[in-house]
């Protein structure tokens, strides 16, 4: 049959948000893969020159909006690099908290996508639900659903509201009750496996060097975690496992993002508790000095670099943002070719696509 | 007193109504037109046309009473679904009721929709694929019998479609086609692949449940739903014949396009499929259809191995019928909602490699079964 | 049955101890300064981990090759071009997984000419990351496969991230 | 055949090309319905039932841009259940009642976003959704933000908020439930 370029257009419910896949399809098998993002193009960068540090929280937020308190934090970090601040030890066991919190917010609201792809409505609904007992936690803690703006240069912009402490744990407990029904529910349908298993291969050396990161490069048998290998905030001081997986392909990634919702619940529960009384916020000088800073995340879809040039003023020069999922859907053609049509949705579904932050 | 004495009736009691006034007014009038009345009051009143009018009105009749349960299976369906899914399902569409009045709504609002055929599309096949698509679904009704007095029947002792079970398939295999050329006309990829799916899909489970169909044949030893349903008075073939049972259902599921095998509208890689380009009411009239043949399925399963009309007799057949189609229509959606949809190429693997040995071993057993005189 | 296939946390490559200095670091300096004694400046260690070098840009191509190959820098995080009044800069965050090493490598090229070799036949993780220094800063790569504008609509006149660019809808 | 252009009168029996007369025929049911008292009698009595039918039952269309899409996702899942008010997300144009933007519409969507819009069939709605799409929220002064989708698509439902919550998007719907019940047209003859 003669060859046929099929356009998932923008607007497609396999793309959780807004970039094009045009596949070139020999009967049902991909050919040639050529993914198209920019549609979703604010110029963040352009627009983060011309405000100030403090003014820059907000839009930080709004770069990743499935993830929105990681990137928030890292641009934190990034301008504490620049500014030479260092954070208090209360805020940084809060924001390791409210960060293992986003992460599995993050990775349900993965699973609901990722279940809904594939057809099964019922996925889609209990990680919708459960996945609401995560966002009233961050809500009591910061106040808004989605985009928190709850990290400040220099720290946390308020302590943590009464007996949260209570609440998390409770949540933590329903959590890795549930994520144990999850497996008999995903994993207990042979239709699940037939779809998952062997689909979207990535071999160790293809993801490293296509620098794919997180989750889909642990799942091909790298053991690379920011959160261990360079640690940031109070990760030294809690024990907690890097996830890996052998095979590299739809399944291994489903199975990394699972286990790494367990070891957050572990997190949570270790930060929560070794949280030492105190201040838990610097105040941070108006201008920042002449220099360079960069912030190195582990963030639920990747590793989130930023990298922000002072220059003395209370702007700065430059802001550069390294997005995982900008990297990692330039490697979707390695991913894709030799497949079938129906497997796109399970390969791309398996990269957990924001395209927020892709586009900037 | 079956439906056809029933309807026989009405139309015999309304064209002596219309008769009386009728030949009053030819009385009226000069010779030659007078006589012309006589003899068209006398043709009215004729055997051979009550009985016409009659077997019109047990089509309407029996017609109205399945699309009132289909718009019961589509609530089913959506209420069902909510409880499975922790919310309410329709409930402020026809408050007092439970949000029945929900499908109606959906259904009429797409009567006052623009009708959109697009530009580059193939006008003819584009609009000739719902008529055939909603015509074989429908005729398929007129062929399953309720209960022995309720069915479509041409004669007091008539015992319904003479080949009711081989019609009612024939019926079943027309929408595949009806599929393609909706995929075809539309000019649209995803129509076009949603369409040789469905193509695909049809031919690979049409073999496997007509090898099931064959086996409760041969235990019954004849063609029509009557004598089907009959032989079950002693006990149900879903007993002896559960392979082919279990067969019959999977392939239901894909003739009849249910989630697990839910290709050609998948709602994830083709948009909708093959009827992404229908608005309005043709839209209106696929979705029912799809709804249609649900009731058609269960309707199928339950007379072939569930014994129709069979049951104790404080509730009439009719009755017995509705609710064993009901509860396998639950069990479909039951698997509706909780699988994930399965790839074009596994879907034929399952087809050809597990379901069609399954249902040659069936016929076996029911030929052996027939052999052994125990049936 | 859960999870039954599921591989054991931990297998993959071994990697070095967490805290990173000693030998590692010393080797990778050792190495990169032996080979390109005079275009490497001011090599130096930059917190846990990091370290930060100069280098020229007609150089950039065969010293990536060699941190890759030799010194197994897998992964190259991020490519930031920054303009200055009197030069464009572009910034190599480069990192190895093996010893979790961080390298910036930072190259600048004239205001006028704004070119430099593409590193996607090295790793093909850059090859996005220079389209959008392309499209954004207006940074040519030479032999890159694709270089065309990414983010923005392809007749788009501007580099947004450019000084002189005023913004504005 | 037919020569003059307005059509032949009632009385005079010609023979006709298919087209010709199916545009004649056309033209004569158009003068029974919307013109003459059996147009307004009809629209008196299906006005109300139709205008019932399409207000409580609302597609939209399965279409997200930023955060407001994962509070449109939330609202269609059990805690806030949009399915009570038959609101039922369909994936093609075709088939939708209302356009829901739900985020900043950027210079290289835009043109894809008009034509979304054409493509949906007549009696069709727009909602736009949190501060992008009202105003281009955070991104106003961005180089490649259409700030606010009304600059190229009439939109009817403004729903404030930064991402706006689910209970304001159901909130949308209700309004837009309200709107079409206020402007009740007939269907043929428009009043």
């Amino acid at each position: 049959m003669a060859e046929m370029w099929i356009n998932m257009g923008p607007q497609h419910p396999m793309t959780h948000g807004l970039w094009n896949l045009r596949i070139k399809v020999d009967g049902e098998t991909i050919t040639d893969a050529e993914p198209e993002v920019g549609y979703l193009h604010r110029g963040i960068e352009k627009i983060c020159e011309n405000r100030t540090y403090t003014q820059i929280l907000p839009i930080a937020d709004r770069l990743c909006y499935g993830a929105s308190l990681s990137w928030n934090h890292l641009y934190c970090r990034t301008v504490e690099d620049l500014m030479g601040i260092e954070v208090p030890e209360r805020a940084q066991y809060l924001r390791v908290a409210a960060l293992e919190m986003q992460r599995i917010a993050s990775h349900l609201m993965w699973l609901a996508a990722y279940a809904a792809d594939l057809g099964m409505m019922i996925g889609f609904i209990y990680a919708m639900r459960d996945r609401e007992i995560f966002i009233d936690l961050l809500q009591s803690l910061t106040g808004s659903r989605i985009t928190y703006n709850f990290c400040r240069i220099g720290g946390v912009a308020h302590d943590v509201p009464p007996d949260f402490e209570r609440d998390s744990l409770r949540a933590c407990d329903y959590m890795e009750k549930k994520i144990r029904e999850y497996y008999d529910l995903y994993e207990g349908s042979k239709v699940f496996m037939m779809r998952n298993v062997g689909v979207g291969v990535l071999t160790k050396e293809d993801a490293m060097n296509l620098g794919v990161t997180g989750p889909p490069l642990r799942a091909s048998g790298v053991r690379y975690d920011l959160r261990k290998d360079m640690p940031y905030e109070s990760y030294p001081e809690i024990d907690f496992q890097p996830i890996t997986h052998p095979d590299g392909d739809c399944y291994a990634r489903y199975c990394v993002r699972m286990e790494e919702m367990l070891e957050s619940c572990k997190i949570i529960r270790q930060a929560l508790q070794r949280m030492p009384k105190g201040k838990w916020r610097v105040l941070a000088p108006r201008n920042a000095p002449i220099g360079t800073g960069l912030g190195r995340v582990e963030d639920p879809r990747g590793e989130g670099m930023m990298y922000v040039v002072g220059d003395g003023t209370d702007r700065p020069y430059r802001l550069k943002i390294r997005s995982p999922i900008f990297v990692t859907v330039s490697a979707a053609k390695r991913m894709l070719v030799g497949y079938k049509v129906a497997d796109v949705v399970a390969i791309m579904g398996g990269l957990d696509m924001c395209i927020g932050e892709a586009d900037r | 007193m079956n439906l056809y004495e029933f309807s026989y009736g009405i139309i015999h009691w309304l064209v002596d109504l219309v008769n009386h006034l009728w030949y009053w007014l030819g009385s009226w009038l000069p010779g030659g037109l007078g006589d012309f009345f006589d003899d068209v009051g006398n043709f009215a009143a004729s055997h051979s046309n009550i009985s016409v009018f009659a077997i019109v009105l047990e089509a309407i009749i029996m017609f109205v009473i399945i699309l009132v349960n289909v718009l019961n299976f589509i609530w089913i369906d959506r209420k069902f679904m909510g409880r499975m899914f922790d919310f309410y399902g329709p409930y402020y569409v026809g408050y007092r009721i439970g949000g029945w009045l929900q499908n109606l709504a959906d259904g009429m609002k797409l009567f006052v929709k623009e009708i959109i055929v697009p530009a580059k599309a193939d006008r003819f096949g584009y609009l000739l694929a719902p008529v055939i698509f909603v015509g074989s679904s429908i005729a398929i009704l007129a062929a399953i019998p309720l209960s022995p007095k309720f069915a479509i029947l041409t004669s007091p002792t008539d015992t319904g479609v003479p080949a009711g079970v081989l019609f009612a398939f024939a019926m079943f295999a027309i929408a595949p086609f009806s599929i393609l050329v909706a995929g075809w006309a539309s000019n649209n990829k995803y129509t076009l692949i949603g369409g040789m799916r469905s193509a695909a899909q049809m031919m690979s489970y049409e073999i496997p449940l007509l090898l099931c169909v064959a086996s409760v044949v041969v235990l019954a030893g004849g063609f029509s739903f009557f004598e089907v349903v009959e032989a079950q008075r002693t006990v149900w073939f879903a007993i002896p014949l559960v392979i082919g049972f279990v067969v019959f259902i999977i392939c239901m599921f894909a003739e009849v396009e249910v989630q697990p095998f839910d290709l050609p509208e998948a709602e994830a890689e083709l948009v909708e499929g093959w009827t992404t380009e229908y608005s309005g009411m043709r839209f209106g009239l696929f979705m029912m259809t799809s709804y249609l043949r649900g009731y058609c399925a269960g309707a199928l399963i339950t007379a072939l191995f569930l014994g129709g009309w069979i049951g104790p007799s404080f509730i009439p057949g009719p009755i017995w019928f509705l609710i064993k189609a009901y509860i396998v229509f639950v069990i479909v959606e039951w698997a509706r909602w909780s699988l994930p949809r399965v790839r074009i190429d596994q879907l034929l693997n399952i087809g050809w490699k597990r379901l069609m040995p399954l249902a040659i071993v069936n016929l076996m057993i029911a030929v052996a079964l027939k052999s052994l005189g125990w049936f | 049955m859960a999870g039954s296939r599921r591989g054991a946390p931990g297998e993959g490559i071994e990697r070095a101890p967490m805290k990173v200095d000693g030998e590692a670091d010393e080797r990778v300096i050792r190495t990169v300064i032996d080979s390109f004694p005079t275009t490497v400046k001011d090599f130096q260690k930059v917190g846990a981990g990091v370290l930060r070098a100069k280098i020229d840009r007609r150089d950039l191509f065969r010293a990536c090759k060699l941190l890759r190959d030799r010194l197994g820098f897998e992964h190259i995080s991020m490519i930031s071009a920054i303009e200055y009044a009197d030069r464009f800069e572009l910034v190599y965050h480069i990192a190895c997984y093996g010893s979790c090493m961080l390298l910036e490598l930072i190259t600048s090229t004239p205001k006028d000419d704004p070119t430099v070799d593409s590193v996607s036949a090295i790793w093909g993780g850059a090859n996005w990351q220079e389209r959008e220094a392309f499209d954004l800063m207006g940074i040519g790569f030479n032999n890159h496969p694709k270089l065309e504008r990414i983010l923005l609509p392809k007749d788009f006149m501007y580099h947004p991230l450019r000084k002189e660019y005023k913004e504005g809808p | 055949m037919t020569g003059k252009d307005e059509g032949p009168s009632l009385g005079q029996a010609i023979a006709f090309r298919s087209k010709d007369f199916l545009k004649w025929s056309d033209s004569v049911m158009e003068g029974i319905l919307r013109r003459s008292a059996v147009g307004r009698g009809l629209d008196f009595l299906t006005k109300d039932f139709f205008n019932w039918a399409t207000r409580n039952s609302i597609y939209p269309l399965h279409f997200g841009i930023m955060c407001c899409a994962l509070e449109m996702a939330v609202a269609s899942a059990p805690r806030f259940d949009a399915q009570r008010f038959g609101v039922i997300y369909r994936s093609t144009p075709r088939q939708c009642d209302v356009l829901l933007v739900n985020g900043p519409v950027s210079k290289k969507l835009k043109p894809a976003l008009r034509r979304l819009y054409d493509q949906m069939p007549e009696p069709k709605w727009v909602i736009a959704m949190g501060e992008c799409a009202i105003s281009g929220g955070p991104f106003y002064n961005s180089y490649s933000i259409v700030p606010g989708v009304d600059q190229f698509i009439p939109v009817d439902i403004y729903i404030p908020g930064c991402p706006a919550r689910p209970e304001a998007l159901i909130d949308g719907f209700l309004k837009l439930q309200k709107l079409i019940k206020e402007n009740k047209k007939g269907l043929l003859t428009g009043r």
